[in-house]
């Protein structure tokens, strides 16, 4: 059992020591994806697509963790950041409305230029200053993480001993954090909620609508809520059709044609029924 | 000599006073009023022990004081007085007063308006006048170089304020114009003062990196240099001493001022209430004139006699065209203004003579003018008070309603054209007979300011004080008050004792002159028949 | 392999992700480029730890990670009441660092 | 006996200062107390007199030496007196017609609200003019000589509220200005030559100087005396100055502080013997003033504007008696001397005519006044005797003497001025014949005619002097306004003005031959202004014969004129002579046209350019910096993604700076 585990670690270390063609791949293929995440994530006009090709390069990110022997980030990285984080993302778009995509059109005047420019350069000033620094190539994890026997026992002893106040203190700014953002996104309710005899009465005062609003897709082919009904004179009222619909803007419009139709079909029954021109209004 | 700390005593005492004065309640205005004339009274007290204390055979600098500071930067608080500085002490602390009292109702609250509105806070106008004099004290009596550059700064905080929040009742253009006119002048002065004081501060510096290099520890004291200067330990490159001698001239040729950095001289003067101009042009303006013969003179004599042809050109236009500027003008302070600018022109020409008889008339100079100035314009503004319009052409016949203003007003006038037997003439006179006897053409030049100088006063006194009486304003007003005549006659009695006996004040003087000459190293022109000089 | 690599690309990404913050304006998005950011940063440190042999990088990542998800929850609350009270998530409708 | 010396000044500079500052509470006894004092320091001057008598030739200067003024390295200018012959001449006269004069002015004053201030300018002359004399170095008498200028300017303009008067006393300080700077420009010029500007160092050490610097004294010196004195060209000032009461005209601008110019040229003797150029040119200022205002006074009709002319004339004279040297100082004080008494006596005549009619001064309105006022008549009349070298009279000796040094200047010179001086006592007797018989003979032209106002009823004296009062007390000249509505009523002053008229005419009548007696004034002022005896190529008896000759054709002519046909009231036009010397030989057009307007126009655009160019600069410099920050303003747009990108920026910049710092 035990010995499995240490075998296991030796050739992980073994792993993380080598770089094998093998990880050359790995590496060029994934890079790929990771950069087109980025970019996705910097390009696409909905935040749900940024938010989704983001965390696939976090993904592709926690499998180079593992790559480079730090199975315990690895795995972090795709509970918290793809997971946790994420999520949070998610949930926050939904609460402000996922159908908003911004226009990627500048309002600023030469902001995106300034901004490529800016990064451009760094971008350049970065792989210059790489490719200057001497880096020697990889020790590997083998050794570290044999130490204290595996990599996440390893990051525990650090963690409690000799980084345990920096622990102690993001564990609280975590506390803390979460109490800030349950203060800032809470709101007080000031008056007590209506009960629903309340909302009757305000109706009555209000004195529009008394009966239930009345009902969509009159006179249609098929009954369908998004098709308003249609008044005595043929206009459709947008009454019938839901709200939310109409501020989606999904609300059928009614053909003309079928207008045209009611109109001949009362005009029938007022030829049958003999009532004269002059009686109509 | 006691160990009592007087000059440091001179300078304490009003900042106490300004702090104390403005500490008091706001109903209290009479308290305040009558706390800052007893502070300014006991510093006049002070100034005089300081006077007789000072031995004219004595060391160059008495009354020395020396306290740690900075130590890094070698700045030490090092007070001391020479001749020079004992006189204009004496000037401040004496002046002072007379401002105070001058401006008694200047900061009252004017009775018709809302309190809301432009109230003059009272105990503000006098504890900055008495912050102003601690300041200028100090600047007079330091012999840092640090320390003299710090308090000429910070005294353009409190004069600022004076200029700009406190303005004539009744100003000419209409009360809101006139607001306006004030802060401009308020913040032209701030500017032009500043900058040139900012050129100064960067030749300090290079004065400290200067002394850091050459004596090993780098120091401001002003003794410290000159001594290492004729000691020999300390040379400067002529480039370097020029640019330097330049940094700190320009900043005490805008203070001073001279033409043609003068234009925030009548504006200051024009929209101050007038005993804020007298603190102006008699008191501050003085540090500039006293920091070129103690600071450019003493550290930088070779580049002061390589600026010499300049400066004297400079000091001949600031004195012609001061004077017929002053002629031009419609507005009787800005003519004063104006005159003081030909002024300051005699003093400045006095000391970049190079003569003893120059100097000495410089440094009188700087103490007559302040008082024939204070009288004048004080005078000026008790007329104007009355009328309640700074325009010539407003008034006329005044000798006829008021004569003892009248009189008063053309014994100043007087003194600032220096008639004999009153004190400028012999300052004015001391500094043409210095300038003639190196500089003859220049000499010439100068005297015609003196013409000049007969021609804008007369004409003044014939405007405003001869003629009919035509307006009614004019016949409704009213003869000098016993506070008003208790601020102008001891000063006038002062200008006739000084001009018929000026022996003490020559006595105090007389050395210092010598040992600033002996700074730059230059002598008296001989006359051409010495044998008569034997004789004598 | 040479671990220049993995720098190069986290330089890459790190890049990518400013240039986003400075180009969109949908606060959520630029959080979002932000936390692209933070991860280049921890690739980096990974990649250093290996190359060290020590696990002090790795224990700054997981730093790094704890503070960014701290920063994210706050950061999202701010973005949600901004919405709140504004009706938008754009970062120019905030526009009141002017006097 | 040098400690009367001091006292001499103090006692009507005392007065001065008590009448000055005392207040109203001296109104009352005020003017006799200045007139005391003024008697004072004239009793003092004779003590000191006597005693100086008493000594011999060598030792009769005293000095007194007061305080040192301004000790200055290398500077001395000490208070100390130097009382000689020349001084105490001064003294006599100064103290001595002062004291007279104030007298004259207790009555002429009398309705005056101001008189009190009247009384203590004048003792502020008085003191002055003592200084000037008694200085014992050049900047004590230029105190002095400025001081005279400070009175001068007060009792001009004594009326302030005329406008006129003011402007005349504006007028005489400034031109009087010019000349002292001229004075102060040869102090400056004597220190740097000896060293000092005592009078005994500089006059003895005044031939070793090199003669280029001596000239260049003696010029300064002219152009001081030119400004005191009224001579060319900075004549100007002195018609103007009658706008002044006319005590102050007899005394400031008649006897004494007008003189001071001569005073100043022959104290300064040694200067000039040793510089001939400027001694020509003092000779030629005195000659061209002396017929300039011989011909001005010609003209005139204003009757103190007429005497003032000839005062400057006079002084001409003088001038040019003492730019002779040695053989023409002494003649020159004598005619001061004699001039300050019949010239005040004059001027007091006047002023006393102008009392009794209403102050008008158009002598064309007098006539005829001779039966009115008989004193002023009589001394009036001995004194026009005496100006114009009537024999036997003051003005007889001193002039011809004058002429007979003109004429013993040598060669073309002596002849040209001796030409000159006979010329001017011609002109002299002519005008001064004419003001006599406009003034006292003829027709009373002051009456109204039937034709101007017909049947206007008299009214009595009492009525005619109360109205003649008030016009006085205000000063305006009623005379035109007064004249017009109602008729003068000449009537003789009161006693104490009629003394002091008296007195003077002795003086005008006797001082002359006194003087003359024996030479006895040349003999006292020897030893201070050498003096050696004119050798005149005619025989003396001709040039006299000549002078009373001129003088008596000038007489005649005037006669021709003014004494047989009536004389319009209204002045006819005139000849184009007349009417240039009525505009004092266009001076005053000149003086405006070279520098009044210049200046006017120098000064407007000097404003203009201070406001525009040095100030315009300022304001620039601001404008700039305003517009530049409000550029840069422009980049804190206030959307956080553009700040995001300066710091982006910056964090590029930084790694750019570290990379760099690596690389080297």
């Amino acid at each position: 059992m035990s010995g499995a585990l240490t075998t296991t670690d030796a050739a992980a270390g073994l792993l993380a020591a080598a770089t094998s063609t093998g990880e050359a791949v790995q590496f060029y293929a994934l890079g790929a994806v990771a950069v087109a995440g980025a970019l996705g994530t910097v390009a696409l006009r909905r935040a749900v697509h940024s938010a989704l090709c983001l965390a696939a390069t976090m993904v592709v990110l926690a499998v180079f963790y593992l790559a480079n022997g730090a199975y315990f980030l690895g795995v972090v990285q795709i509970v918290v950041y793809t997971g946790a984080v994420m999520m949070l993302f998610l949930f926050v778009l939904m609460l402000v409305g996922v159908s908003t995509a911004d226009s990627l059109k500048e309002t600023l005047k030469g902001q995106r230029w300034l901004a490529a420019a800016c990064a451009l350069g760094l971008g350049i000033l970065l792989v210059g200053g790489i490719g200057q620094a001497a880096l020697g190539t990889f020790t590997g994890m083998g050794a570290a993480n044999a130490q204290y026997g595996g990599n996440v026992p390893g990051i525990a002893e650090r963690l409690f001993t000799e980084y345990v106040v920096a622990f102690e203190v993001t564990g609280a700014l975590l506390t803390i954090a979460a109490v800030g953002a349950t203060l800032l996104t809470h709101r007080e309710r000031i008056e007590k909620a209506t009960s629903q005899r309340e909302q009757a009465e305000e109706r009555v005062r209000a004195g529009r609508h008394l009966p239930p609003l009345p009902a969509p897709g009159v006179y249609a082919r098929h009954n369908a809520v998004d098709r308003p009904g249609l008044l005595p004179d043929g206009t459709p009222s947008e009454l019938t059709v839901s709200d939310t619909l109409q501020r989606r803007g999904q609300v059928r419009e009614v053909a003309s044609k079928e207008l045209a139709e009611v109109a001949a079909t009362e005009k029938r029954t007022a030829d049958y029924h003999g009532r004269g021109q002059e009686e109509r209004p | 000599m006691s160990g009592f700390p007087l000059l440091t005593a001179t300078a304490v005492l009003p900042a106490l006073g300004a702090v104390a004065t403005a500490a008091v309640p706001a109903a209290r205005r009479a308290a305040a009023k009558w706390l800052a004339l007893a502070v300014s009274l006991g510093t006049l007290v002070l100034a005089g022990l300081v006077v007789a204390r000072f031995d004219p055979g004595g060391a160059r600098y008495q009354l020395t004081e020396s306290y740690a500071w900075i130590a890094d930067f070698g700045v030490r608080f090092e007070l001391g007085v020479d001749g020079i500085g004992t006189a204009l002490i004496a000037l401040t602390a004496l002046l002072v007063p007379f401002v105070i009292a001058a401006g008694w109702h200047d900061a009252d609250p004017v009775p018709g308006e809302r309190p809301a509105g432009r109230w003059r806070p009272t105990q503000g106008f006098f504890a900055l006048i008495l912050m102003v004099e601690a300041m200028v004290v100090v600047s007079f009596a330091a012999t840092d170089v640090f320390v003299f550059y710090l308090f000429f700064e910070a005294m353009l905080i409190p004069m600022y304020f004076l200029i700009g929040g406190f303005g004539d009742r009744a100003h000419a253009a209409g009360e809101a114009e006139g607001a306006k006119q004030r802060s401009y002048a308020a913040v032209k002065f701030l500017l032009y003062n500043l900058a040139g004081g900012l050129i100064m501060l960067a030749a300090v510096i290079g004065l400290y990196v200067v002394t850091a290099d050459q004596l090993g520890t780098g120091t401001f004291s002003l003794q410290r240099i000159t001594e290492a200067r004729a000691a020999g330990e300390l040379t400067m490159a002529a480039g370097t001493e020029r640019l330097l001698f330049l940094g700190f001239f320009l900043a005490f040729a805008v203070k001073a001022p001279l033409w043609p950095l003068h234009t925030w001289l009548p504006n200051a003067m024009g929209e101050s209430t007038a005993p804020v101009a007298v603190l102006i042009t008699a008191v501050v303006d003085k540090v500039g004139t006293f920091a070129m013969l103690r600071f450019c003179l003493g550290l930088f004599p070779e580049a002061s006699a390589w600026a010499t042809p300049v400066v004297v050109v400079l000091a001949l236009v600031s004195i012609i065209y001061g004077a017929l500027l002053a002629v031009g003008q419609r507005d009787i302070k800005r003519l004063v203004a104006y005159a003081s600018i030909s002024h300051f022109g005699f003093i400045v020409l006095g000391i970049f003579a190079m003569t003893s008889q120059g100097q000495s008339g410089a440094t009188l100079y700087m103490v007559f003018h302040g008082i024939s100035t204070a009288v004048l314009m004080l005078v000026a503004g008790f007329l104007i008070s009355r009328r309640g319009s700074r325009l010539i052409a407003d008034y006329g016949g005044v000798q006829k309603v008021a004569p003892v203003l009248a009189g008063t007003f053309l014994v100043g006038g007087l003194a600032t054209l220096s008639l004999p037997g009153l004190a400028p003439f012999v300052s004015e006179f001391l500094v043409l007979v210095g300038t003639f006897s190196r500089y003859p053409a220049a000499g010439v030049v100068a005297t015609a300011g003196i013409v000049l100088a007969a021609l804008y006063v007369l004409l003044l006194y014939q405007r405003t004080m001869t003629g009919p009486v035509d307006k009614p304003e004019i016949e409704r007003m009213p003869d000098l008050r016993r506070r008003e005549l208790a601020v102008v006659a001891p000063l006038i009695a002062l200008l006739i004792a000084l001009g018929v006996f000026p022996k003490p004040l020559t006595d105090i003087v007389n050395p210092a002159v010598e040992h600033t000459l002996s700074d730059v190293r230059q002598t008296d022109p001989q006359p051409e028949l010495p044998a008569v000089e034997a004789a004598e | 392999m040479n671990p220049a690599n993995y720098l190069y690309l986290a330089a890459l990404l790190f890049t990518i992700g400013a240039f986003g913050v400075l180009i969109r304006r949908n606060a959520i998005v630029v959080f979002m480029c932000i936390e692209l950011m933070l991860n280049a940063a921890n690739l980096t440190l990974v990649a250093f730890s290996r190359m060290h042999g020590n696990l002090d990088g790795q224990i700054m990542a997981f730093f790094v990670m704890v503070v960014a998800a701290a920063e994210v929850v706050v950061g999202l609350a701010i973005i949600v009441m901004l919405y709140r009270s504004r009706h938008s998530a754009s970062v120019d409708d905030a526009s009141l660092m002017k006097l | 006996m040098e400690s009367l010396i001091g006292l001499l000044v103090a006692a009507p500079l005392l007065g001065a200062a008590v009448l000055l500052c005392g207040g109203r509470r001296l109104d009352r006894a005020g003017h006799w107390l200045g007139t005391a004092l003024a008697a004072v320091s004239f009793a003092l001057g004779a003590v000191l007199f006597f005693d100086m008598l008493g000594r011999s030739g060598g030792e009769r200067t005293l000095h007194q030496h007061l305080f040192s003024w301004i000790p200055v390295e290398g500077f001395q200018a000490d208070v100390a007196f130097r009382l000689d012959q020349l001084s105490m001449t001064f003294v006599l006269l100064i103290t001595g017609v002062g004291t007279l004069i104030h007298l004259y002015s207790v009555g002429y004053m009398e309705h005056d609200a101001r008189r009190r201030r009247f009384f203590g300018y004048l003792n502020l002359f008085l003191a002055a003019m003592l200084l000037l004399v008694l200085a014992d170095n050049y900047l004590l008498l230029y105190v002095g000589w400025e001081g005279v200028g400070l009175a001068s300017f007060l009792l001009i303009g004594f009326w302030q509220h005329k406008p006129s008067a003011a402007a005349a006393a504006k007028k005489a300080f400034l031109v009087n200005r010019v000349g002292d700077a001229g004075l102060a420009i040869a102090i400056f010029l004597m220190f740097t030559t000896f060293g000092t500007f005592a009078f005994g160092e500089v006059l003895a050490a005044a031939d070793g100087a090199g003669e280029g610097t001596l000239t260049a004294i003696g010029l300064m010196l002219l152009l001081a005396a030119c400004g005191k004195s009224a001579q060319v060209p900075l004549q100007s000032w002195l018609g103007d100055a009658m706008e002044g009461p006319t005590p102050v005209s007899a005394l400031i601008h008649a006897a004494t502080m007008v003189t001071a110019g001569v005073y100043l040229i022959t104290r300064s003797g040694a200067i000039y013997d040793a510089a001939p150029n400027a001694q020509t040119v003092v000779v030629i200022v005195g000659a061209v003033t002396l017929l300039f205002g011989a011909i001005v006074g010609c003209a005139k009709d204003d009757i103190k504007k007429a005497l003032a002319a000839s005062t400057m004339s006079q002084i001409g004279y003088m001038v040019l008696a003492a730019g002779l040297g040695p053989i023409g100082y002494a003649f020159a004080i004598m005619h001061l001397v004699t001039h300050g008494f019949f010239k005040a006596g004059l001027f007091l005549g006047a002023g006393s005519v102008m009392h009794g009619m209403n102050d008008e001064v158009n002598m064309r309105k007098y006539g005829g006044l001779r039966r009115h006022m008989p004193i002023t008549f009589v001394t009036f009349g001995l004194g026009y005797l005496a100006i114009i070298g009537f024999p036997g009279l003051s003005g007889f000796f001193s002039k011809d003497l004058i002429i007979e040094a003109a004429f013993s200047a040598g060669g073309v010179r002596g002849w040209v001025l001796g030409g000159a001086t006979l010329l001017g006592a011609a002109l002299t007797a002519y005008y001064m014949t004419r003001v006599m018989l406009l003034t006292f003979f003829g027709e009373e032209r002051w009456r109204h005619r039937p034709t101007a106002t017909p049947a206007e009823p008299d009214v009595e004296p009492a009525a005619g002097r109360g109205a003649a009062a008030p016009g006085r007390a205000s000063g305006q000249t009623a005379g035109q306004a007064a004249g017009a509505a109602a008729e003068p009523h000449p009537h003789e002053s009161p006693r104490v003005m009629t003394l002091p008229m008296i007195v003077l005419a002795f003086g005008s009548v006797f001082a002359g031959g006194l003087f003359n007696w024996g030479e006895a004034f040349v003999h006292w002022l020897e030893p201070v202004t050498r003096f050696e005896h004119p050798h005149p190529p005619l025989p003396i008896p001709v040039i006299t014969g000549a002078t009373v000759a001129v003088m008596l054709l000038g007489v005649g002519l005037a006669w021709l004129q003014y004494g047989r046909r009536p004389v319009p009231v209204t002045a006819p036009r005139g000849s184009l002579l007349t009417r240039a010397a009525r505009r004092d030989l266009f001076q005053d057009d000149f003086n405006h046209a070279a520098f009044v307007s210049g200046g006017q126009h120098l000064t407007r655009s000097l404003v203009y350019l201070d406001h525009t160019v040095v100030d315009g600069a300022v304001n620039g410099t601001a404008a700039a910096f305003g517009g530049l920050s409000g550029r840069l303003r422009k980049v804190q747009n206030g959307f956080a993604r553009s700040y995001a990108v300066s710091m982006f920026g910056g964090a590029a910049v930084l790694v750019a700076a570290t990379l760099l710092m690596r690389a080297v």
